[in-house]
């Protein structure tokens, strides 16, 4: 790509701003702010210790986006008048959105390198981004439904509760889900709470009255999860229920420590975080061993992704056992929960 | 004998409750001046909105030169020569002066653009030929109710109608202006407009009238000549009985002296003259009624409010009140200290129209009505029935929400608010405007009572004769400056009107 | 409130709260009959638990609301005091007692100040809006309107600086979760609260004053009112009780996230208490009405759960939003006056009539719209015996001369 | 708006659209001085598209709202309105051109028609909103309120039925999208939908009138003027502008997604028209001043973005809030009165004192506040100096005896 005369026009972006202050920044711009992010920027900050940006005069920070596609459009044009963006790495709030697509490409023709991180673009889009740091949304769907498949071999009536079923990771996701648990599993109902928690609540204690043959809980959305258990616990109803949730908040990884929580998929955003920061810094010095390191077959198709892989976690004693995920590959993992912990503790995590 | 240009046939109005008008008929002939008179409440209003098609749904007909006319709007009573001047107030603050003057009738050029300066300039003539210099490019806002009520005239007269009804269109100007607008009829009548007029005051509507229609409680009484009848008999027609003489008994002996105000002045940023009271300094005894005399804007009304602690700037100078220095910069201290203010713009200073008849009248005096912080809605209502009965308020209760009361009753609530406070000195801005004769024999006897209960007690009014009877001492302000002091037996109307101007 | 009707029968049967008690029956019934799973039989405690809960939450803030209104203003602010005071109710305890924060047990006594913290942050914020309106002189939309967009974003602002970089601070301590968020506690307090508040309006003296402030204020002021004082009084209020409401949710929801907690809140509350009769044009309105406005409408809402079954939640808005002009309507007039009236009389009238037939169409396409092919046509023809049915009644009206309007 | 002072230089330099030109000044200056990047100095084409684009998008239906509001009324709808509009464009292009909506180029009569389509719906929105105000009889609060929810649920119910289950609708034709987000286009579209607006409402007949009702209802039905009609006009212009912008949202986003799209809009525009001079009491602003306020606001929101750079959207509410706040005093007063009133003369004045200093020191710490371990003790320090500061000035004003209070 025209990384050349991007490098020249961000020398003279930089020999600008220099004057006042040296710093280029590594901005990763998510969808909407959730605690998922946290540990995203966990990574970000480690990365940017370990590397020794701010030695060379980096820096790599998270914006927040307000979980509408305006949003992210203004940031991104935001981003194409400011001299000191060395490369923007963004969750696209809807993967086939043009406009977004759009202001990529336009920072991409001013040099600034471009990458996805937890959810890819369009494959029409793609183009216009170098890479992809992340999980496979959909994969992470289909894991989740395999694991209740396995919790109910016999199928079950369930719900799966959502904020907002327009965004692209809630798409895939249940899609993933869907057409992993087959049609011994039916879907009674979709629940939409627009990212609002106490309407989370609502959705969970409604649908458990309604329906009474319901046995299934899936929370899409990492505050869901923590939703549906308080619900479950007012109406002490476990028995009743098997629940299976992505993301871990942390009150959920405690409260399936309680046993309340049969199975999570976790994904891994301080990586997300970390190998995203990696690659842009490597990129901006033109250290093109790092590059090779992290994307071996760059070039050919999907070797501009880097996959970071799927966590299931599950209570200690869950019928849930390791060999069941292998057919996935090695990008899924099983961790019973204490393992989950260990490993949280190891980057200091509270959620992931 | 002419044919009738109105012609008013069994005509019936009933609001919820109340029967404001019943089975009235009358004609009105062309080119005459005909008063209508009747008690608060009477139901003139009420007729007169008929009449210009602002209430649309009543039984009974109308006939216009003959015709039935059924108006389903102001627009079509318009368009048959017919313009009112409303007893209340209906201007637009935000517009200018002119704006208003020909508010939904605007001068225009290509069809749909204001054209401003037109109207300006007519507007200009209108004034002028009510003897009135302000500039009409002024928000009507920014006037006082006395010029606001010139707007409204200026207004109907710019419709130049054959027929104009006049719903007491002096109630809050002064001898001058009065005057002018007599000139302005008589301009009126030589060009043989016909007029329907409504005015509590006996001597304009006989200084003006050719014939006098009577109604009482929505019922047509009696049509007179004004030759053949008098005031009197006016009053007995509207009231239905003998209404007392207007003796309201021996003056109460004046006792110590009560308020002081020393040089007491209120400054006018970005006006010319500077000040809008200059040096006024007055005494009042217990048991007095010191009477303000004054043309439109002397600043009668800011010397109450001043006094009252009402007033947009603090004012400078002092206010005594039993010896204690008091200079209130909010109403509630000069309520504690004992003063009590009835304003002179009851529509906007005045009536709560969300509250019914009761709450409106224990508003003031609710501590009375309360066991510590909790009210006893037994004690409000002996208090307000008291207040009801005193001042004998037309009212079906204390339920009735106050908008439903005509106006000189709404004006009675009010005054009886403030009669509850038991205050030392009492305040009066115009106490009587659009209070029927009746009602204001009533309202001079309760201020003489008052009085006598050692009550003092300052009176502004936009009618001389009411000031004379009133007051022991009568101060008259022009330009905002004190410009004379009369007692009694010295004051005279003309006396007054040329310290006045 | 047309006092005209004299007998107390008459009156209690053209009061609002009356007819938001029977409209509330109906819904009730509907309800019942219309939900297929038949929850208001089967699950009767669950189901009257749930719109119990959200009643109380809605009419805590909807109530503060509600005086503000009667008072003649208005409050914009309350999602976004809400949201500010689960933060600042979390910040304080981190403050307060760090190491029982994270360890899940903070000190009954740091709990106890932090509430009263949460509270006083409350009061606080009472007064910059009752300073912005009298001293400043600010209309109250517009000043509430700011503290609306400048609260949030100071609570996101604030969050990430005491959590060490988190975006939402996580409830520390289970057991006191659990007692904050009981059902039974909150209504219990809830009770208390609006007792209180009812006390206040209608047999308080400064109850009566604030109406009258409402009414008309300049006539008030020279009633010798202190105003200020008031509106004082009626902004602190309203912003306690929204601050309340923030420490329940924090508790409920577990975690406080500034950015998005409560958000648009403060229309539910305006949306309650006009419902329950409060006009904002100030000066009219009951505490009673506003709570039965927040149980109507909570209950409508839950309705629509029940009934419509699968995707509710995106058909609910229309049903709210219908059901708001109906109820308001129906409140505000006699049910006869209803009837009598004219809507399709002139020019506005007719020309509504095909945008209310496009939409009857398309709302019947939407909820019975099954994928059948001639699906389209049966909407169309909704929508064209809707139009045919209104266009009659038009016809109707300009017929009858006995008009109505006000 | 005073027009007491005669001298027409006076009355310019007190206008309202002279103070916010002054301020906007002040504000780009500033933000030239502060950006340590100097954008508006390396890219001022850039940032000038930028904000004129947010300008135009925002003034479309600012300026329906102002109207509104200056008659008299208010419009809580237009981001339910946008959403809609944006929904039914693209629902509207599917139904009439299915093959070229799928691959990707729409007959140029059907974007046409669509587009024509699109603001009749907008106006027999606005025609729904008349009907409830003057046939219902609503308060315009109430009738807005129930279509910013309606509305929005509507189009969300929409969206799936003609998507075939998706919850968005992606913008069908590249060319066609460039077309209209095209900022010159737009920027031009604007200026001749400000003039005529301008027109309307500082020249014509119809425009006085508008003004009229706002300001007294009564006394412009007394005068024989048909302010049903008007209201008609008012909303129909409010709900059209809405759409227009629906349609230019649509293509600039690439999407519709009806239940986030514009969501909380209606507020700006309010708040823009409030800034630029509007009375919320009707009767009075102007086009001009809301223009202005406008781009006022959106030159806040991007002087934010520039100077803090990462993160700024977190402190942009807080920002807003304050401006909001002073430019609406400033505007309303003249600067002397500003100075020479009284803000802390009164219990109100000291009690929000306190209130002040911990919101600056907070702010501190918020802004400034490092992670060095004084920061805290740096904040409280601030914060105290303001308490202080502020006392000395209550104390001043206490002494002074010339308020200025209304
Ligand atoms: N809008 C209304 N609603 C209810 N009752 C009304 C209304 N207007 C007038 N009334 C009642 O109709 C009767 C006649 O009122 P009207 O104003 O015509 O009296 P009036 O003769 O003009 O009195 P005044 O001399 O004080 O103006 C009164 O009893 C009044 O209470
Ligand atoms: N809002 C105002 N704007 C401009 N001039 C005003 C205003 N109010 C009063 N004035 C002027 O100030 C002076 C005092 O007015 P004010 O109405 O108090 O006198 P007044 O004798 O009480 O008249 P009224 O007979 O109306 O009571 C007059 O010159 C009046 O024109
Ligand atoms: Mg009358
Ligand atoms: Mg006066």
């Amino acid at each position: 790509s025209s990384t050349k005369t991007g490098t020249g026009t961000n020398g003279a972006g930089s020999a600008a701003s220099g004057t006042i202050s040296g710093t280029k920044r590594i901005v990763l711009l998510n969808n909407t702010d959730s605690p998922f992010w946290d540990a995203a920027r966990a990574g970000i900050k480690k990365a940017q210790n370990d590397l020794k940006l701010t030695d060379v005069g980096f820096t790599a920070s998270m914006d927040s986006n307000d979980g509408t596609e305006t949003g992210q459009i203004e940031k991104l044009r935001q981003y194409g008048t400011q001299s000191d963006i060395a490369a923007v790495i963004i969750s696209p709030i809807s993967a086939t959105n043009p406009a977004i697509a759009d202001e990529l490409k336009k920072l991409k023709a001013k040099g600034i390198t471009i990458g996805c991180f937890d959810s890819d673009l369009d494959a029409k889009y793609q183009q216009y981004r170098e890479f992809y740091v992340g999980t496979n949304n959909i994969a992470g769907g289909k894991v989740l439904g395999t694991a209740a498949k396995l919790l109910k071999p016999d199928g079950a009536p369930y719900v799966q509760f959502v904020g907002v079923d327009s965004q692209q990771n809630a798409i895939e996701r249940m899609d993933g889900f869907t057409s992993a648990v087959g049609d011994k599993f039916t879907q009674k109902d979709r629940k939409l709470d627009d990212a609002d928690r106490n309407r989370a609540r609502d959705n969970v204690r409604d649908v458990i009255t309604k329906y009474p043959d319901l046995s299934l809980l899936v929370g899409i959305w990492s505050y869901n999860a923590p939703a549906i258990v308080d619900v479950v616990k007012e109406k002490n109803a476990r028995d009743k229920f098997t629940i299976v949730t992505f993301d871990a908040e942390a009150i959920a990884i405690q409260q399936m420590q309680e046993g309340m929580i049969d199975a999570m998929v976790v994904q891994n955003p301080f990586a997300m975080g970390y190998e995203s920061v990696r690659y842009a810094f490597a990129k901006a010095k033109g250290d093109q061993d790092t590059l090779k390191s992290m994307f071996p077959n760059m070039g050919q198709p999907g070797g501009d992704i880097l996959d970071t892989g799927l966590k299931v976690v599950a209570p200690t004693g869950s019928p849930l056992k390791a060999e069941m995920f292998e057919s996935f590959g090695k990008s899924v993992e099983f961790l019973d929960l204490p393992a989950f912990q260990t490993w949280l503790k190891q980057y200091d995590l509270t959620s992931s | 004998m002419t044919p009738p240009i109105i012609a008013i046939e069994k005509i019936s109005k009933r609001f919820g409750g109340t029967r404001a008008l019943h089975e009235v008929s009358f004609d009105v002939l062309p080119g005459e001046l005909h008063a209508i008179c009747g008690e608060n409440g009477a139901g003139k209003s009420t007729l007169m909105k008929i009449l210009s098609g602002v209430i649309t749904d009543y039984e009974g007909e109308l006939r216009i030169d003959g015709q039935t006319a059924r108006f389903s709007g102001t627009r079509d009573a318009e368009s048959v020569g017919i313009s009112i001047i409303h007893q209340e107030l209906n201007l637009v603050e935000q517009l200018s002066i002119a704006a208003n003057i020909f508010l939904g009738r605007e001068l225009r050029w290509g069809g749909v653009f204001c054209d401003d300066r037109a109207m300006e300039v007519a507007a200009t003539e209108l004034l002028k030929s009510l003897d009135c210099d302000i500039p009409p490019s002024r928000l009507a806002g920014s006037l006082r109710v006395g010029d606001q009520q010139l707007i409204e005239i200026a207004k109907a007269l710019s419709l130049n109608s054959r027929i104009l009804v006049m719903d007491e269109p002096t109630s809050a100007l002064t001898e001058a202006e009065v005057e002018r607008l007599y000139r302005v009829i008589a301009k009126l009548r030589s060009k043989g407009t016909t007029i329907l007029y409504i005015s509590h005051k006996m001597d304009e509507v006989f200084h003006l009238s050719d014939r006098i229609t009577v109604l009482r409680d929505g019922q047509f009484i009696a049509t007179r000549n004004a030759k053949e009848t008098n005031a009197g008999e006016i009053t007995k027609l509207m009231v239905g009985r003998d209404i007392e003489s207007l003796d309201l008994g021996p003056r109460s002996s004046r006792g110590k002296k009560v308020l002081e105000v020393r040089n007491l002045s209120l400054e006018w940023p970005g006006h010319a003259r500077g000040y809008r009271l200059k040096d006024i300094s007055l005494e009042l005894y217990q048991g007095e009624v010191l009477g303000i005399a004054g043309l439109m804007g002397a600043g009668r009304t800011e010397l109450l409010e001043c006094l009252f602690g009402a007033s947009s700037l603090p004012p400078t100078g002092e206010i005594i009140l039993d010896g204690v220095p008091i200079m209130p910069r909010h109403p509630s201290q000069a309520k504690r200290a004992g003063l009590a203010l009835v304003t002179e713009d009851r529509k906007r200073l005045g009536v709560f129209n969300s509250m019914n008849v009761g709450q409106n009248i224990s508003m003031c005096s609710l501590h009375e009505a309360a066991a510590g912080p909790l009210l006893s809605s037994s004690r409000e209502r002996r208090l307000s029935d008291s207040m009801v009965s005193k001042l004998r308020i037309k009212t079906a209760g204390l339920t009735p929400p106050i908008g439903s009361l005509s106006g000189g009753n709404q004006q009675k609530c009010i005054v009886g608010r403030w009669l509850l406070t038991h205050p030392k000195v009492l305040l009066l801005d115009d106490p009587t405007r659009g209070v029927d004769v009746g009602a204001k024999a009533e309202l001079y006897r309760i201020i003489r009572g008052l009085c006598s209960e050692g009550i003092a007690v300052i009176v502004t009014s936009s009618e001389l004769p009411e000031i004379l009877t009133l007051s022991d001492r009568i101060m008259v302000l022009n330009e905002g400056r004190q410009s004379a002091l009369f007692t009694r037996e010295e004051a005279t109307q003309s006396k007054i009107i040329q310290a006045a101007t | 409130m047309n006092n005209d009707s004299p007998s107390l029968l008459g009156r209690l049967w053209s009061s609002v709260e009356f007819k938001l008690i029977l409209s509330w029956l109906l819904v009730v019934i509907a309800t019942m009959v219309l939900d297929s799973n038949h929850t208001y039989w089967n699950a009767s405690a669950d189901s009257a638990q749930i719109v119990l809960r959200q009643t109380v939450l809605l009419g805590f803030f909807a109530l503060g609301s509600a005086i503000i209104v009667i008072s003649g203003g208005i409050d914009l602010s309350s999602g976004s005091v809400i949201a500010m005071s689960a933060t600042v109710f979390g910040s304080l305890m981190i403050v307060l007692d760090p190491e029982g924060f994270k360890a899940g047990h903070v000190y009954t006594t740091a709990v106890i100040l932090s509430i009263a913290g949460t509270l006083l942050v409350g009061a606080m914020v009472g007064t910059l809006h009752a300073w912005l309106i009298t001293s400043v002189g600010l209309p109250p939309f517009v000043a509430t309107l700011a503290t609306l967009v400048g609260l949030r974003s100071f609570s996101r602002g604030l969050t990430p600086t005491l959590t060490g970089g988190k975006s939402q601070i996580d409830f520390p301590d289970d057991n006191l979760r659990n007692a904050l968020k009981d059902v039974n506690t909150i209504t219990i307090l809830f009770i208390v609260f609006a007792l209180a508040l009812w006390f206040l309006m209608s047999r308080t003296v400064t109850g009566r004053h604030l109406q009258a402030m409402g009414g008309n204020e300049q006539a008030s002021k020279l009633s010798g009112i202190r105003t200020d004082r008031l509106k004082w009084l009626a902004y602190v209020i309203g912003a306690v009780s929204a601050s309340i409401v923030g420490i329940i949710f924090f508790a409920d929801q577990g975690s406080a996230k500034p950015d998005i907690m409560a958000r648009g809140y403060e229309l539910n509350a305006i949306a309650a208490s006009v419902i329950g009769g409060c006009s904002l044009q100030g000066g009219i309105g009951t505490i009673p009405g506003t709570i039965l406005g927040c149980l109507f409408l909570r209950t409508i809402i839950d309705a629509v759960q029940k009934i419509v079954g699968a995707g509710a939640d995106v058909f609910e808005g229309m049903i709210v939003g219908i059901v708001v002009v109906v109820a308001v309507t129906f409140s505000q007039r006699g049910t006869g006056k209803l009837i009598g009236k004219r809507y399709f009389s002139d020019e506005i009238g007719w020309s509504v009539i095909p945008t209310l037939g496009l939409l009857s169409g398309l709302a019947y396409l939407l909820f019975f719209g099954k994928r059948e092919w001639y699906a389209p046509y049966q909407a169309i023809l909704v929508g064209l015996i809707v139009i045919g049915a209104l266009a009659v009644r038009a016809v109707l009206e300009s017929r009858t001369n006995s008009s109505s309007r006000v």
